[in-house]
């Protein structure tokens, strides 16, 4: 078990330590200024200092992420439930969903700021649901679809309901494909979040903080910002792992 | 591009290319620049100037400091804040002499002051435009990460308008604009100027240097050809806005053949509210005012955005600015007998478009 | 139910529309009884319409033309009354569900009460020998113990009719060959009637009181071979002369022509038809 | 064919169908939206916050400014739309070159794929304000013989950087996606990594690699425009977004344009994709048309 | 190529490691010898370890300890020189290759010229059946076809050892008996030795002049017994006693101990270790 971790964890690790080395040597070998390319010691040292600012737009952003995610998934799986019952819901969604997939976000956020208002977290969270709805409906209705046919006639001959069928079979099948939707859906979540924040709201979180940090050539700070981005996304992504592995009934 | 290739200027049509980097779009903020080039101002110095647009996350002066472009327009403050972080440019003509930012609110909200923001919902752009605005709150005696509620403003004014936020961030040539072109649901006509009320940072004492030419400090340390391109590039710039103070209907529609999307009304208001900025320029136009200039360091000194910093910590060095080259311009356009004062300068009444069309 | 016949096919015809042209027809006027507690079993080449007939059966699929009755009533009631216990070629166990949730499925959609469910689900890994694996999940199995899973949830509601597509197709032999003695004595112990779909000769002949050979394009029952080997099947059954002679006659209906070497075969294939 | 008009056809009925509801809900909605316990739930009624759709068809007919010689909004967009799916194809070429290769290097190397893959993921929550100027910066350099970085070639660079995530993981699925029995049949037949990977690895990637392009482009196009926005490079989708969303309050109907722009190029993206798929259709037999 | 010795395996003993544990023994001790020319059968319970000492031969995998060669050469060595032929349980076509692609595949792999190729190929689907079928994909094939384009690959490069797992597993009975018949002309044509792995007893004893009987945990070699029904085997050889006698033998091998009905199968049943 432990060294099966340390499998998976040493060579990312390693790599990024390799990485991380050798970005502070580029900067000071290379004598790169920081308003170009912070070093990553100048970094953890605007980390620390920022601690407390970062941490609260960490819980800003990561709440607006979090409940665009939810409903987003919410959204995404009821729909995808209907269109797996029918198929005129389907049909008419692919094409919807194919355009909502190629909606630019930088294209959306001002529109619905206006429609919402500036002061509403509302746009924000509209705009995570909007990107997170795609890929959870695709793999969801995928999944939903994959029901063995000697299921199907099992449920048959057991003369189950839908309702029956679909508690017993179809949804339990689909989980894992669901899942495979939320772990895609997980980090584009909190990035999403953060370029909805460039557009309007309150400035209250990571998006802001990096924004106006990278405006006033204060990049250490920007990458300070960007750092908790990506713990961030590394917090929504883990969680949902942890979910599925929680959910789905055994431990690999 | 850098300008590498030792080339004389003038001549026989030898031209020395230089590349501006803009901070926006193509818009009136940047009359002079594209009247200039529209009038073969640059030409008769013997520069062939290519402008460059910039967007969202392009900073002019680290473009500049990079040696991607060989001058930039920036916002004094932004500039100052890149030098701190090891950005080599200097300052060498103060183009717009006051600043150009109000924050704007309905008539009826009852803030003509700093101190009434109080409680109310604040818009700013950030992307470093927001110090003006904090200093002035500070200088109310408010604090601006517990007594106001910032709220990020996009691009249009439709916070304002939709009463989400009391009072709005705006340029007087630009955003101030934007709500003039709106038409009142209330009387089905355009917003007159009559239902706002604006807190003008100039009047409030913390205002700070705005659109100023940069050069790099390292080349006009050493290159002598640039120095030299430096002064022409700095007489072209000044007679295209002086053009642009005598022609501004020309000069807007110059600006909208450059492919502004916004339309000519809103160009030509932008051009005249420009003017205001710029002229009359007692000292010439462009000369570094050594009180506004210290105003401006003060305040990024000392006003407090809502984590806490400040634009710059230390005092710039020396070599943040410099008067020299646009003395230099403004001595020999004086020579040609060109108004660099400018007054009597009187701005024109312009009337604005539904959408600025 | 003490129906005396489990199964009535009456000249049934099953075409399969196809994109273009007429059809396939799967089945072609197809007329088979089933006894109560009898072992029939299926034989035929691949595509010969055995597994249609046995959903026809289990009211998976309708006869375009003819009638099927099970205990007496059209298909579609005794599926709605549940008078079949149904297992498929491949077990078609639910991979989310236990051993045990997996057996307990048609109960629990049936609303049988709890305490009952549990009582018959014990009752039944003990009969498939799965006690022990209550708990495991199917990919914890191996493939027997999969199908063992499956016969007894086909078994749970106690059927009076048992349909069986190819239950042991994917095992090896052995295993496949303890399968089958021990669904002879499931057989047994439940007096079930059972029609059994299966490729492999031995097979067909080891289980059945009579084999069905049916022919391919489009499906007819070319024969029905009464093979009746007796109550006790035991292991020593497959090398016995009898066995290795039911096994012949199968193999030379299936083949439609006597072959050369043998004579006497007119004598052994019986055409019951 | 007629599926394809039935598609089409449906498509069409979606559009409106979404058009109704707006004006729907514009029509009996309140002005100032509806709350729920405080959380604002729908959206504004005004004219400013909700155009009518007949506003926006009619301001896409109508010039983009007073200035004489003003093209009508819509050639504008469907211009600057062009542009932009230019500048996308490139982003999403070098996306995608970038993206096999890497899924190349780690199906080769084991230690390659659990070391880089997390990154991969991690480099995707980087937000790209962070990337834009270090990005135009380092292309400026570039320079070499007559050959000059434009700024467009950054927007490119950021498509891509958007585009290679889809590619690498779904080409790596791809190229992992032989069965077991026909990889150790080439073992078997003593063939090289190369040939492997030509005569197996690729055809058999191709299931994998379709769908990975799709999203690939749709990212690449999603990049180039936030990337145009980023850098203010002129004449694209992102750069008109902009543009408009200044005049958002006075003129509202006008940012609806290049949204609907944007979302025909996504949708002409993936049907070029689609077209290169059924060129390809030998190596998609074992797909179900679902 | 003309060593008497097509394979030879030596006290060979894999281990394969396991998480927790001392690791799987598959195979513990093993020997055996397979003559050129010779048709050896691999049988055993699921899991004793046939695949794997097939793959040992094949050079898929490396034994713990032991040696294993082909005509005198190490496996490796055999497998570089392509002095074998292989055919997998599942038919393992390439599915966006012609039938003819795929049989082509291996001479293709290895530079053999177009020309030649060709005509190879086109002989190679008249010895199949399959000519009619050369453009034609692999899931526009019946399962049975695909095994044949499956042979024939195999058979490309005109081996002098087919190695050969369970490859007509997935066929029903009677397109099996016909693969197998098949196969003995092929072997008889080419006279290539062949290993093979089944599971089932008559397909062992029709094919094979011996059939190797394994026992699991650790695999070892129970037995081998010797069949050898001569040179001239029919479809009417499968109704024949010395068939079923050849049956029983197996089957006995396989259970282990005598069955209680038969006391003659002391004298039947030849350990010939
Ligand atoms: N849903 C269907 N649509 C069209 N044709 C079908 C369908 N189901 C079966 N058929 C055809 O009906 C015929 C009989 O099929 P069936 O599955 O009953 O054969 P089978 O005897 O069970 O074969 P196997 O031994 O391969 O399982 C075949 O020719 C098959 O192609
Ligand atoms: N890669 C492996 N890792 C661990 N154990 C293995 C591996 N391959 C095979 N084994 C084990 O080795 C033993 C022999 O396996 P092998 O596949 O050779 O059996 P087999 O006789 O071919 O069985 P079957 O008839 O089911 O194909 C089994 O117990 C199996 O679990
Ligand atoms: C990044 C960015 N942020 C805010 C504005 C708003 N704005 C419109 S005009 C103007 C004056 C300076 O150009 C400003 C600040 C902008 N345009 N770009
Ligand atoms: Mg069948
Ligand atoms: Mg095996």
């Amino acid at each position: 078990m432990r060294s099966a971790t340390l499998r998976f964890v040493l060579p990312p690790v390693a790599l990024g330590l390799v990485a991380l080395v050798a970005w502070e040597l580029l900067v000071i070998l290379g004598d790169i200024q920081p308003y170009l390319l912070p070093a990553p010691t100048a970094i953890l040292t605007q980390l620390g200092l920022v601690l407390p600012v970062l941490w609260t737009s960490f819980l800003a952003t990561g709440a607006n992420a979090l409940i665009g995610l939810i409903a987003g998934a919410l959204l995404a799986i009821s729909m995808a439930l209907l269109a797996s019952r029918l198929s005129f819901i389907d049909e008419l969604l692919t094409p919807v969903v194919a355009a909502i997939a190629v909606v630019p976000i930088v294209a959306l956020a001002p529109v619905l700021t206006t429609m919402y208002g500036a002061t509403s977290e509302t746009p924000r969270r509209v705009i995570v649901a909007i990107v997170v709805f795609v890929p959870v409906f695709i793999n969801t209705l995928r999944g939903l679809r994959q029901v063995l046919p000697v299921h199907r006639d099992l449920m048959r001959a057991y003369a189950a309901s839908n309702w029956q069928i679909s508690r017993t079979v179809t949804i339990p099948g689909a989980l894992p494909y669901v899942f495979t939707g939320l772990n895609i859906a997980s980090s584009l979540a909190v990035i999403s979040a953060i370029v909805a924040e460039y557009f309007g709201g309150l400035q209250n979180g990571l998006g802001s903080r990096i924004t106006s940090a990278a405006a006033n050539s204060a990049y250490p700070r920007a990458w300070a910002y960007v750092f908790g981005a990506i713990i961030l996304g590394v917090v929504f992504y883990a969680a949902t792992l942890a979910i599925e592995k929680a959910v789905s009934r055994r431990a690999a | 591009t850098t300008d590498e290739t030792p080339e004389a200027g003038g001549g026989d049509g030898g031209l020395t290319p230089v590349t501006l980097q803009l901070q926006w779009f193509a818009q009136a903020q940047f009359s002079g620049y594209y009247a200039a080039l529209d009038q073969g101002y640059f030409e008769d110095e013997g520069l062939d100037v290519e402008i460059v647009e910039g967007g969202v996350d392009i900073v002019p002066q680290t473009v500049l400091a990079d040696q991607q472009a060989d001058f930039a327009i920036a916002w004094v403050p932004k500039a100052l804040a890149s030098i701190e972080q090891g950005a080599g440019i200097t300052d060498i003509g103060q183009i717009f002499q006051r600043s150009g930012t109000l924050q704007v609110s309905f008539a009826d909200a009852g803030i003509d002051t700093a101190a009434d923001l109080e409680g109310k919902n604040v818009g700013n752009w950030g992307f470093g435009n927001e110090f003006e605005l904090f200093a002035g709150i500070t200088e109310a005696g408010l604090d601006p990460t517990t007594d106001v509620t910032l709220v990020q403003q996009q691009f249009d004014m439709a916070a304002l308008l939709a009463g989400d936020i009391d009072a709005a961030q705006a340029m007087t040539y630009n955003e101030y604009a934007q709500v003039l072109e709106t038409i009142n649901p209330d009387t089905g006509e355009l917003y007159q100027p009559e239902d706002f009320t604006v807190i003008d940072w100039n009047d409030e004492g913390t205002a700070m240097l705005q659109d100023a030419i940069w050069a790099n400090a390292e080349r006009l340390e050493s290159d002598e050809e640039y120095q030299e391109t430096a002064v022409a590039f700095l007489k072209a710039v000044i007679k295209g806005f002086v053009y642009a103070r005598d022609f501004p209907e020309e000069t807007a529609e110059i600006v909208v053949g450059a492919g502004s999307q916004l339309g000519s009304s809103h160009q030509l208001w932008q051009t005249n509210e420009v003017n205001k900025l710029v002229w009359p320029s007692p000292d010439g136009i462009g000369v570094i005012n050594e009180d506004a200039w210290e105003q401006t360091v003060s305040v990024a000194k000392t006003a407090k955005n809502l984590e806490g910093s400040t634009v710059i910590t230390t005092d710039p060095p020396e070599n943040a600015y410099t008067n020299e080259y646009i003395e230099l311009a403004l001595a020999e356009l004086t020579e040609e007998g060109i108004d660099v004062t400018g007054e009597s300068f009187e701005p024109i009444e312009v009337t604005l478009n539904e959408g600025g069309k | 139910m003490s129906h005396a016949i489990a199964v009535q096919v009456s000249d049934v015809t099953k075409t399969f529309p196809v994109k273009k042209g007429d059809g396939v027809t799967a089945l072609d006027e197809v007329s088979l009884t089933v006894k109560a507690g009898e072992f029939v079993s299926l034989i035929g080449p691949s595509g010969c319409g055995k597994s249609t007939l046995l959903r026809l059966i289990a009211d998976l699929d309708q006869p375009t033309s003819g009638a099927v009755t099970v205990f007496g009533k059209p298909a579609h009631q005794a599926r709605l009354d549940q008078d079949y216990g149904i297992a498929f070629q491949s077990a078609g166990l639910l991979p989310w569900r236990t051993v045990e949730a997996n057996i307990e499925l048609p109960l629990q959609l049936h609303r049988v009460p709890a305490a009952t469910r549990r009582a018959r689900v014990a009752e039944l890994m003990a009969l498939v020998g799965l006690s022990d694996f209550a708990a495991n999940f199917p990919d914890q199995l191996s493939g027997g113990m999969q199908q063992r899973v499956a016969i007894a949830r086909s078994l749970a509601e106690s059927p009076e009719l048992l349909l069986m597509d190819e239950p042991f197709g994917a095992l090896d032999e052995m295993t496949r060959e303890r399968m089958q003695t021990e669904l002879v004595r499931i057989c047994a112990e439940t007096g079930a009637a059972v029609v059994f779909v299966t490729h492999s000769i031995p097979e067909a002949v080891f289980l059945s009181d009579r084999v069905v050979v049916m022919s391919p394009r489009p499906g007819r029952i070319r024969e029905i071979v009464d093979v009746a080997l007796g109550e006790k099947r035991g292991e020593t059954l497959r090398e016995e002369d009898s066995f290795f002679e039911g096994v012949t006659r199968v193999r030379e209906a299936l083949h439609g022509a006597p072959t050369e070497t043998r004579p006497d075969n007119a004598v052994r294939g019986v055409d019951l038809r | 064919m007629t599926g394809l008009a039935r598609r089409i056809g449906l498509g069409a009925l979606a559009i409106v169908l979404l058009g109704v509801i707006w004006e729907l809900y514009k029509a009996v909605g309140p002005a100032e939206g509806v709350d729920v316990a405080g959380l604002q739930l729908l959206p504004r009624t005004t004219d400013l916050a909700m155009p009518h759709i007949w506003d926006m068809i009619a301001r896409a007919l109508e010039p983009v400014n007073s200035s004489e010689g003003s093209p009508p909004v819509w050639t504008s967009v469907l211009l600057a739309g062009l542009s932009s799916l230019g500048t996308a194809s490139v982003g999403l070429l070098i996306g995608s070159i970038v993206g096999f290769g890497l899924a190349l290097l780690m199906q080769r190397f084991r230690v390659a794929e659990s070391a880089v893959l997390p990154w991969l993921v991690l480099s995707q929550t980087v937000p790209l304000i962070a990337l834009a100027p270090l990005i135009v910066s380092w292309g400026g350099r570039v320079q070499i013989g007559t050959f000059e970085w434009e700024r467009w070639m950054s927007v490119a660079v950021i498509a891509a950087y958007l585009a290679f995530f889809p590619v690498a993981v779904g080409a790596l699925r791809g190229l992992q996606s032989p069965d077991e029995i026909n990889v150790e049949l080439f073992h078997a037949y003593a063939t090289g990594w190369w040939a492997t990977l030509i005569h197996l690895r690729l055809p058999a990637s191709v299931p994998y690699l379709l769908p990975a392009l799709r999203l690939g482009a749709a990212s690449a196009i999603i990049g180039t425009v936030v990337a145009e926005v980023s850098t203010g490079a002129k004449g694209g989708i992102g750069r008109l977004i902009i543009e408009y969303a200044q005049s958002g309050s006075s003129d509202p109907a006008k940012a609806y344009s290049p949204i609907a722009v944007a979302v025909i190029m996504g949708l002409a993206a993936a049907a070029i994709v689609a077209l290169a798929g059924a060129t390809l259709k030998r190596y998609r037999r074992n797909e179900v048309t679902a």
